[in-house]
């Protein structure tokens, strides 16, 4: 069974360790936050301009110059910074950011990704994912593993624009977790009962299968 | 009075001398830590043929998004516009020039216009349509791409408080472009919420200070939010 | 206990990886906000062959100027050596080696190093010593030099008062260089005066964000005084 | 007569325009913040970090964190504003400072300058003297118009190492105040009882000498 939108999250949560600076992007990414694990804790960092996002605040706590990087009105956690863009981006830019997490249209096997434009589709521009893929050492990008038709989004070669070159090395779709080493992907777990062979089957990129693919495990 | 006193009796003051096809740089994040009144005295004089700097457009209704009305812009330079069907339409129909350019190498830009920085390498971009035409350049291994600098006829921004001189305080995440947009502009306008006196504001919390800005002004401000998301109690 | 916690324990801990022949940046100007007992502890473990970059090299008793006793600096990057004659005598004998970087280029060259931007163009040096053999590039009709970022293995740096989670609050002009040096070092140490509970400062007033920060801990300083100058009462 | 150290910093407060954002050099300029012209509101920025610079403290003020860009105890002024070395030269290489005041040892008629070093003496460092020439558009260079020895430092050509290429456009001597166009030196003022043939016979690069040349009049 392909993994639902919370699956993802809780497995993109899994990635956390305690300590982790890290920007979540909008969508799926930001659901994670729900599932940090125990005894982990993590500070969530939006690139308009905060260290240490909370939760959505109570009708009572709205105030509108408190938004996140999706626009939404939030709150600040204990120990909160607050701060420029510039300053924002020379942090992320600086790869001050332990993790970060992202959707994206299509990935391939160099590492690239394309997230941000459609041709032919109104261009809402790139915001701050560029910025976000080219300052940071550890990426997850999370999407589906093909489209509604069966077309796979694990390329050998992006065939949209790219948002970054060659700074992908782990993406999370709702069939598998796949590592990206030397132009390869590598199959490193399974959604719960989705073969081997369907993510082969929907990996158009080179994949190299362990001997051993674990099914992911979710508490 | 004091040469360094910077506040102006009205907004028509505030943004005299703006002239049609000039640059001008605006502070705010989506709807949040806008110059609502400036913008809405851009749209008021009428002036056309502007070039707009800034992360986003607003939206049909707010921020600059009320400039598309007359189309008084003919170039936006932003990271992302969506929200926007005025905005669709004419780019569409090639009213609109669209320059995208990615929200840090965007906000950098307006540091480097203000700091006397013409330009500055960065990998934001490299490989992408983002770095086609621009110069790249490897540094220990890793390929850059170089931009440059930008700089306004006008900057238009938004502080929370300010004193007479002009010294900046921004409230959260209201502060985002705003710092970086009044030190970009030739001629630097900023209104706020309220202007204490000089020596009210501690020198150690002051964000951006007086010397930067050239008129300033207090209004009030609607301040609307785009996405209204709660929890429940 | 909170994985952000940067508080250590101890002088040894705080400086504990520094190893001979690394990079270490280093925040204050003058004597003013220079970490003094960060300074003391690597004198402490007799680190040799040090690039140190600092905007001066304290003076013969104070500052960075007592790693100069054992010749523990084998570089020296900064704006200006005087008041310093242990450092005039190593390096008239060739045993220390001096880059002078313009003051402005070398805060510039560490908020660089913090920021992912290898390298900038200012107009600081142009037609100097300080240009030669950098490359040149016109913009806008007028010449610039091509500067590159730094970065240190360790940096070292002085704030007035911190969180456990490392957000730091410089005090007054103390603040000069340690905002940029912190950012620029892989490992960042920074001392303070008081360490408060999360929670107790306001985030609009926090100079820099503990991200930055790796290890945190709290001194006592002597503040000595270069230039003691007042006026008669 | 040449003028004095108090003349020379009097004769260069006159330049200072109410509203004025000004970097005063060590020595001479700085003692030009003694004579402020009535009427007159000027901010001084200390490139350390300090824009507000106040008067020297009394014994019960000094505070070893407030301190110039010459190490010496200062106060602030009302209104002062205080930041990082960064944003400083920001402030100061963008060109947001309206006037600056340095010494010299060297300036010739190109508007080159050369200020901070002697080859074969010690080698003390420019500090922030480059910056700040490269980044001012509206400079007075403030020094001695010739050595002990007569030899004029108004130069064809400047035989040190520079600080800066082509950013003079202004020079105060105990002479003389001369602007610098075209490449060429122009006589604007001489010091009380200094005739033109002195100043002229003293000045090494070319000088125009304009029809009248005032006296320079101290309050």
């Amino acid at each position: 069974m392909a993994l639902t939108r919370e699956q993802l999250a809780q497995r993109v949560a899994q990635e956390f360790q305690d300590g982790y600076y890290i920007n979540l992007g909008i969508g799926i990414p930001t659901l994670a936050a729900n599932y940090i694990p125990e005894g982990v804790e993590v500070m969530l960092q939006s690139e308009n301009g905060l260290l240490g996002m909370g939760p959505f605040p109570r009708e009572d706590e709205v105030d509108p110059d408190l938004i996140n990087a999706g626009k939404q009105t939030v709150t600040m956690a204990r120990g909160a910074a607050l701060f420029s863009s510039a300053d924002s981006f020379a942090m992320i830019r600086g790869g001050h950011v332990d993790l970060t997490v992202l959707g994206a249209f299509e990935v391939d096997c160099q590492g690239n990704i394309a997230s941000y434009m459609i041709p032919g589709k109104l261009i809402k521009g790139m915001g701050g994912a560029m910025d976000l893929v080219a300052g940071a050492d550890n990426i997850i990008v999370t999407m589906t593993h093909a489209s509604k038709h069966g077309e796979s989004k694990l390329l050998r070669e992006c065939t949209l624009p790219l948002t970054g070159r060659g700074c992908i090395k782990r993406v999370l779709t709702d069939l598998a977790l796949v590592d990206i080493e030397d132009g390869r992907f590598i199959l490193r777990e399974r959604a719960p009962g989705v073969s081997v062979e369907e993510i082969a089957r929907l990996t158009a990129g080179e994949l190299v299968i362990p001997e051993v693919v674990p099914e992911m495990t979710f508490r | 009075m004091s040469g360094f006193d910077k506040v102006v009796g009205s907004y028509e003051e505030a943004m005299a001398g703006l002239e049609d096809n000039m640059t001008v740089i605006a502070g705010g994040f989506g709807l949040c830590g806008i110059p609502e009144n400036l913008i809405k005295e851009i749209r008021r004089r009428g002036t056309r043929g502007l070039t707009m700097v800034s992360n986003n457009c607003g939206t049909d209704k707010y921020g600059l998004g009320i400039l598309l009305v007359d189309k008084q812009i003919r170039k936006m330079v932003a990271s992302y516009v969506g929200e926007n069907a005025l905005f669709e339409a004419q780019m569409m129909s090639g009213e609109l020039e669209v320059e995208l350019t990615p929200q840090g190498t965007l906000a950098e830009k307006m540091r480097a216009g203000g700091a006397g920085i013409p330009a500055f390498y960065t990998a934001t971009g490299y490989g992408t349509p983002v770095g086609e035409g621009k110069e790249v350049r490897e540094f220990n291994g890793r390929h850059y791409i170089l931009e440059e600098a930008i700089q306004g006829d006008f900057s238009i921004a938004k502080a929370w408080k300010a004193d007479r001189f002009g010294n900046l305080v921004f409230r959260k995440t209201a502060r985002n472009f705003n710092p970086m947009a009044v030190t970009a502009g030739r001629i630097a306008v900023v209104e706020v919420e309220e202007i204490v006196e000089v020596g009210a504001l501690d020198p150690d919390e002051i964000h951006l200070p007086g010397i930067y800005v050239n008129r300033l002004i207090q209004g009030t401000f609607e301040k609307n939010i785009e996405q209204r998301t709660v929890r429940s109690a």
